[in-house]
């Protein structure tokens, strides 16, 4: 087969602002690599982007029922966009099942791509159809595309070395090559990987590559794609940018939290889901001097980064819900000694195991309140894939500059999304103080408990600094000696001193900002992930001629400094969240506003769309 | 770990603590007998570390006058293990009690034993939960009766050194309160360990569980039960010596030595790969009734959990070179928009 | 030596409404002994009273110390009292520190028994006192009265068969047997205690008599103590009354909330105080069926009642808050599985470790959110030890008629202090429904998660009943199938029909009621604990002539449905707490009421009289 | 538990549920022999009830047509304590992945065995975590390079029948997944086991660890280094029976049966008190890798945990009679207010 020529032969070319496709098929069918590899040449090439991805719980379900399908979407857009888009134009459904799935999503008169091949009985029954769904009618209203990608696969590889049913691993290649020719996208940087990918076993990335070139040539040969899109380069700032998802940006951030601070990163953790990733990419970086020690369980993990703590490292365990249920525990002794600590919590769909695999913010009241006692601890949330990276410092700085553990929010939608980056310039990172001492505080000893003036914090004096022998527990602590005390006087100053320090940290935070209309009535309180769809429902209201703003917040705890008199500064308060209302109860306890919540939780996020139109009901409630 | 000349006094090792154990508690020889060891071990104090967990046994950091930190029920063995991770040059002990061990805290335990990470763990048996004021412990025997098992518990203990011992310990042994030679011989051997070291301690709680180790410290029962465990020695016992320990058909016995051949005696071999005879030596009691091994059951050297750590890291640093931020984050591929 | 005439000869007899006396000693002097020695004569003869004992977190801290004072607080009254009384009038020291631990609360000219044998110098050093407090002048402004107790004790025991230091033993019984002449209480109910105790041991029986009766002797003779107190009977309402601490009372009710439902008892449970005592007292109580299961860790406790109440037992486990922060996962796990169950926290001091042998009610926040998702769930809290019977049997009927674990708070206060309890009628007890079933519900198969339509309870179905096979977990459920179920719809719905269920729970629970002047502006809102010290501070100031009232709260989630409205009613809410202020902030988000708070975090109760002056402040503020 | 005559076949103890593991996951052929197991065992399907935690084994209960109770990571065994005790006629069975019963839930496994509480505890052993996506586990090889091991583990595994021995276990066994043969032949010593029971069965992650069992499972593996206990009889195994195991010293070894003489031979005993020779027997592998033990190691009777509770509940009935709340009440004394 001839290399494809990449003229623009026999086609209308439209260009197009931004397009979302989403790939559906069954976990075998490799549609999160479909993705991830379209998502990455659209990057090279420069649109703006931001991805979605969605698995089952189970490793590989069933094949060919719903419980097993899995789905990837990325909207492309030659603008900045925020959130992987709404409902999707494009639709691939590699069976029955995935058709079934997704189609209720699919924008009217959308694109569907369905490979024909599947649409077995077999299949149909499996995904639960009483007929075939091509001829009930019900994809009437789309443009529907059939495409025999297995009978392509198989012609495409009929001379090659892979045989049986193997070949068939490489359709998904028939659907990437496809969608490529249709968005007018090359192939080079897909062959190139596949190359490199299969380097040693040159027949697989042979076989890929073909049925890649398949793809797009039946889209140059058959009549029915002559009509084909291109959405243009984002004109986004300058500046050198790369691809990334939040477990990344949040791995690379601690360990920039680490340099940073001229600390060495310890990382406690246990797998789970959707926090592993976290796991897997820092134990790649041992030339950081990063440990990543997988303990036992989440109190291990815990536990040894308090041990951690107490020797001077940058000391971070990180988890998902039922996780930090374990943990609570352990946190709470590292409020009590002041030890310095970060607690990353990927949040998904709860209670109990819940929805392993979804994306929720229902864990933010138990980050809050979810220790026995009076321990209050700082929490702050990611917005994006990119604002992890910046918070993981944050958290990082907070936590050693006050010498107590920092709760950071994540959430599957950040943990596993991903957006193009933009660089930033290493040098202008801050560096970040601690409390490390190696000097006595007093002639009768050193003083474990003795607080600095401005931040409240302790000294942090670590195993192997001689002469500051000290020791410390979770028993209430004298001020000063930190040595065991049962008095009533110094567990209420105790209390106050350590509500006092995570207050006082209101002063140290970046003031909250205002997005959209600043003179409306009406103000959209954010927190994590829900940022790129607020952001933009508030945008396109204010396109709309409605006059509304937005404000996400990066700390819930403590508020910034200046919340109270912003949120003053409108009539009506809006809070969406995924979850059933929870800080929209701290805002209402704090400031007495009646404010009021846009709730979902049901395992996605918001769309723009869905969050622009609640949005309106309640301004015209 | 280098070991500098450091001269210490026991009274250097004692913190300004007060001592706050009941009267009479074999805790206090405990304290004694490390204090007065760790004194002679040849740190300096500033490398010494102690962690504990939660009970009466657990309040032993504050009074060393060592880096300490005194943390929750159980999870001493975890906490003590990020402390040595974070510096391989310390030396790390943790001190427990038997409930904190091995009730809350067995799993922690066993998995720090697995992995031999480089911390040497103190169990101060009581067979009780002191500070709790007295609730039946997974070390106490069958029958008995305390405030949460009124009419006698029905579990049959565990057996510490067979649970170590199951769990790949790389070091197990066992001593008493008030055999402050013995502890001290048992630490020594403990510190030259590279790795996790396991050690029993019975002690007497003299308020919830007192006489509970009569057979082994009482005038009589210290002749008669201690079977002291040498290595390179025949384990012989009794008053007169006149008991001996075999192997005999995969299992530790006890014979009348005029019943047997001198040559049968088995010879202690604390350095076997093989954990089956040291096994085998802690089945010959099951608690401190009748006669029981003493001393040093298995002592065996393996890589420790901290240097294949370590090593790692050195390697990646030097196949890869020290990590660069501006590398990192532009390791998945860049593009520019210009 | 001859039994002591009771005639009351050579003294003055003055008859007063109430004193509040404190014991205070050495661990190991027995004053918990005989403060209960004293608070049970006193209830037998008919005084309403109620009791504080404190006791350090050691086991027996070392002698002479302040660290190892141990102390006893009894009010008793001839009316209905609530707290165990504000400063004590009479104080009973040991030792020099008991004295220094204790003096400074001991009321302008109350009565100071000291034994003055312990005041030698080593002691006092040891109590910190630089000088002799007897003879600094510290204890002017009191009715000091020295009393040699070592030497009465050895001159009584001097035939006796016990010898040496054991002979010291008896000392305490000198101060309970001159305490009983002065507040003429006759011994012999502690006479025939002791030959009871001591049955086995006769000449320990008998030497602890002696001593009593040297005591009481001792103030017959000494001119000192002529003018004697009397404490009439109080006027309860007529019935039969026992004595008892609120771990009993919680301990009796929960046997009596088994059979009441008709159902056996499984209580799980690791020991930590102050809760272990419930275990103690259960695994008393076999013949009641009751299962105690004393497991390795928190977590295994509370997932062993997880396992119980699949089973089909009323299922409870108990801890205090650091077992509760271990067992956050696993109580999500029964609410995702909708399962009945109780979880007692007797909380303490805190974080961590904290203050393990003092009162806080510092759980309450971590109660209602600590765990991950969201996690709707009842809280109640037990006001008072007889009040414990009576929460720990509505916790269960909640339990078990809306298949839900329930979080029954009680803190040490209610857990170790005592008061009197008239009894009441068995046969007047409610009896408890549930949602066992042994019929199908469907013809499809069993459904165990199709509700019943008014309490939205799913039906419980037990292994052994044949038919009804079905298997459940912790991932979301289809709702009626309780299959696993991955769908957004589904999520919503279940995630609603939870928090439904909860909060449906106002409906079926007693509304709130007021005490003090219903006509004032300010209403004092509490829970648990405070309860005693709110009511009797009120109640003072009503008799003042300031206008309060108070309502005191059992119910935390959901709360009482006419509360709204009660509140409502007032310009001024107070809300005093022995935590930073919990539920205030719940109160100020539901109702948007800005409700002020009392707050203390001190490691002890309120006293009615702090209380009183407080709430004035807030008045006049 | 009376087993009355109820006859199933295996598709009655098929729930509904449709079966989710991977194509080809080793799961499938265990779930095959565990149900047509239980058709036979002679119970009825609503006294069975089947606990688990979380993982890929962890979703078994949905597939069997019995009562099934889907818990959290690592605690199946302590929920399954709850029921055993509630209950004590049920059949309970825990089914469980190595990363469930020796990572997170090591602690309530040792000490259901300890306990000797009645249930049978599966664990489907594949060497990783396969739930989350492949992570080592405690039972991964040293070395083994993974998700979260990038540069290989540096952790000594547990050899599992060591674990459950030093934790006094009364019944421990391993099988493998493909032998459904051996796999019935373990259930069934196991359901007629008085107390607790710990099963090992390999399993094939074909995912994430394929090809782990080999060495057991090969064409020529299988008859290579399968060494099957069976009990009463001369331990010999090997193509042509070529091997035997010998009981030396008190460690088990491998020998050339030419070497030997077949005397020496050691006769497998289940029933031995002492459990040192199961330990050493436990030693001849760590890990399926070379001769490796199959079957029952040992099968010892003693007290359960449940028949004890129980006595003391009816003692205290059959002493004080039924507990009367009017009595409970009274029991500290009363006095009347009139
Ligand atoms: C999470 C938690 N659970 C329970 C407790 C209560 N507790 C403190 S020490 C202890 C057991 C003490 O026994 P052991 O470990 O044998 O130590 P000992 O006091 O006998 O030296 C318990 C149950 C606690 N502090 N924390
Ligand atoms: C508290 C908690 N921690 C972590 C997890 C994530 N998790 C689920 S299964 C699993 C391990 C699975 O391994 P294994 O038990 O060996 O079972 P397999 O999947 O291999 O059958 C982990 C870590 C969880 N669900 N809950
Ligand atoms: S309770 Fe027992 S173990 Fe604890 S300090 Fe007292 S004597 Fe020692
Ligand atoms: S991941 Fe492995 S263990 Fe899990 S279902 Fe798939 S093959 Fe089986
Ligand atoms: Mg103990
Ligand atoms: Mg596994």
């Amino acid at each position: 087969m001839d290399e494809p020529k990449l003229k623009i032969e026999n086609k209308t070319v439209e260009s197009i602002p931004a397009v979302t496709i989403r790939f559906a098929g069954d976990s075998g069918d490799g549609m999160q690599l479909v993705g991830t590899r379209f998502t990455d040449t659209s990057a090279l090439f420069g649109n703006d982007l931001a991805t979605l991805p969605a698995f089952p719980a189970e490793i590989r379900a069933p094949q060919g029922t719903i419980a097993g399908v899995s789905s990837f979407q990325v909207q492309i857009a030659d603008f900045d966009i925020l959130t992987p888009g709404d409902n999707p134009e494009v639709l691939v459904a590699m069976n029955p099942a995935a058709l079934k799935a997704h189609l209720h999503d699919l924008a009217p008169n959308g694109m569907l791509i369905i490979n024909e091949d599947a649409f077995e009985e077999k299949n149909i029954t499996k995904a639960g159809y009483k007929i075939d769904p091509r001829e009930s009618g019900e994809l009437d209203g789309y443009r529907v595309f059939e495409v025999p990608m297995e009978k392509l696969t198989k012609e495409a590889l009929k001379d090659s070395e892979i045989k049986g049913r193997a070949i068939l691993r490489s359709k998904n290649m028939i659907a990437l090559g496809l969608i490529s020719w249709v968005f007018n996208r090359p192939l080079e940087d897909t062959i190139n990987w596949l190359n490199k990918k299969f380097e040693k076993l040159p027949e697989v990335a042979d076989a890929n590559i073909k049925t890649l070139k398949t793809g797009y040539n039946f889209g140059i040969t058959v009549e029915a794609f002559h009509h084909t899109y291109v959405v243009e380069k984002a004109a986004l700032p300058t500046g050198e940018y790369t691809n990334i998802n939040g477990n990344i940006g949040l791995s690379w951030g601690l360990i920039a939290g680490a340099k940073l601070s001229n600390l060495e990163l310890f990382y406690g953790s246990y797998p789970i889901t959707p926090a592993s990733d976290i796991l897997h990419e820092l134990s790649k970086h041992k030339n950081f001097n990063v440990i990543t020690f997988q303990a036992e369980d989440e109190i291990a993990a815990a536990a040894a980064t308090v041990g951690a703590s107490f020797t001077g490292k940058l000391a971070v365990t990180g988890t998902s819900g039922p996780g930090l249920a374990l943990k609570s525990e352990t946190i709470s002794l590292a409020l009590s000694a002041e030890l310095p600590m970060v607690i990353v919590n990927v949040q998904r769909g709860g209670p109990s195991t819940g929805l392993p695999t979804k994306p929720e913010q229902s864990d933010l009241l138990f980050a809050l309140y979810g220790r026995h006692g009076e321990s209050p601890l700082p929490v702050l949330a990611s917005r994006s894939p990119s604002h992890a990276f910046y918070t993981a410092i944050e958290a990082s700085r907070i936590a050693l500059k006050y010498m107590t553990p920092v709760i950071l929010l994540s959430d599957n939608y950040v943990a596993t999304g991903s957006e193009p980056w933009k660089l930033p310039d290493i040098s202008d990172l801050p560096s970040l103080t601690n409390n490390l001492t190696t000097t006595n505080n007093s002639k009768d000893g050193f003083l474990p408990f003795h607080r600095d003036m401005t931040t409240f914090a302790r000294p942090w004096a670590v195993p192997g600094v001689p002469g500051l022998e000290h020791r410390i527990g979770g028993l209430e602590k004298e001020e000063g000696t930190g040595n065991v005390s049962y008095d009533s006087a110094n567990h209420q100053y105790m209390t106050d001193m350590r509500a006092w320090k995570i207050a006082n940290i209101a002063n140290d935070i970046e003031p909250l900002e205002l997005n959209g209309d600043e003179k409306a009535d009406t103000l959209v309180l954010g927190w994590g992930s829900t940022y790129g769809g607020i952001t933009q429902a508030v945008n396109r209201l204010n396109e709309k001629g409605v006059k509304v703003a937005s404000a996400h917040l990066t700390f819930i705890n403590p508020f910034p400094d200046n919340l109270g008199e912003i949120l003053s500064n409108f009539e009506r308060i809006i809070i969406p969240e995924l979850n059933t209302g929870q800080l929209i109860k701290l805002i209402r306890e704090r400031f007495l506003i009646d404010a009021k919540g846009i709730n979902k939780v049901a395992g996605e996020p918001f769309t723009a769309q869905e969050l622009a139109e609640k949005i309106e009901e309640k301004i015209n409630e | 770990m280098s070991k500098v000349p450091v001269n210490y006094k026991r009274t250097d090792m004692q913190s300004d603590q007060e001592v706050k154990w009941c009267p009479g508690c074999g805790d206090y020889t405990i304290l004694a007998s490390v204090q007065s060891f760790m004194a002679e071990l040849g740190i300096s104090k500033e490398k010494m570390v102690f962690v504990s967990g939660i009970g009466c046994a657990a309040r032993f950091p504050y009074y060393m006058n060592t880096y300490g930190l005194h943390t929750i029920h159980g999870r001493a063995p975890a906490v003590a293990t990020g402390v040595t991770l974070s510096n391989p040059d310390l030396s790390v002990w943790v001190v427990s009690g038997d409930g904190d061990s091995l009730s809350i805290g067995g799993n922690h335990l066993i998995h720090a034993l697995r992995k031999n990470v480089n911390i040497k763990i103190l169990m101060f048996n009581n067979q009780i939960y002191g500070l709790t004021k007295g609730q039946y412990s997974p070390t106490s025997e069958e029958g008995k009766k305390t405030k949460s098992s009124p009419f006698g518990s029905v579990e049959l203990p565990f057996n510490p050194m067979s649970v170590a011992l199951g769990a790949e310990a790389s070091f197990v042994a066992r001593s008493v309160d008030m055999d402050r030679d013995l502890t001290t011989q048992v630490l020594q051997e403990a510190s030259t360990h590279k790795g996790s070291a396991f050690i029993e301690i019975y002690q007497n709680c003299n308020v919830f569980n007192d006489k509970a180790f009569e057979q082994l410290t009482s005038k009589e029962g210290r002749v008669a039960n201690r079977i002291n465990l040498v290595h390179g020695e025949k384990v012989i016992f009794g008053a007169e010596d006149e008991f001996a320990v075999t192997i005999e058909n995969g299992e530790a016995k006890i014979a009348k030595r005029t019943d047997i051949d001198d040559s049968q005696i088995y010879v202690h071999d604390i350095t076997r790969e093989n954990p089956s005879v040291a096994f085998s030596l802690s089945r010959l009691s099951h608690g401190p009734y009748g006669p029981t091994p003493m001393g040093v059951f298995r002592k065996v050297q393996r890589e420790t959990y901290n240097e294949d750590v370590m090593k790692q890291i050195d390697f990646a640093k030097d196949s890869k070179g020290d990590g660069e931020l501006d590398k990192l984050v532009r390791s998945l591929g860049t593009w520019d928009v210009k």
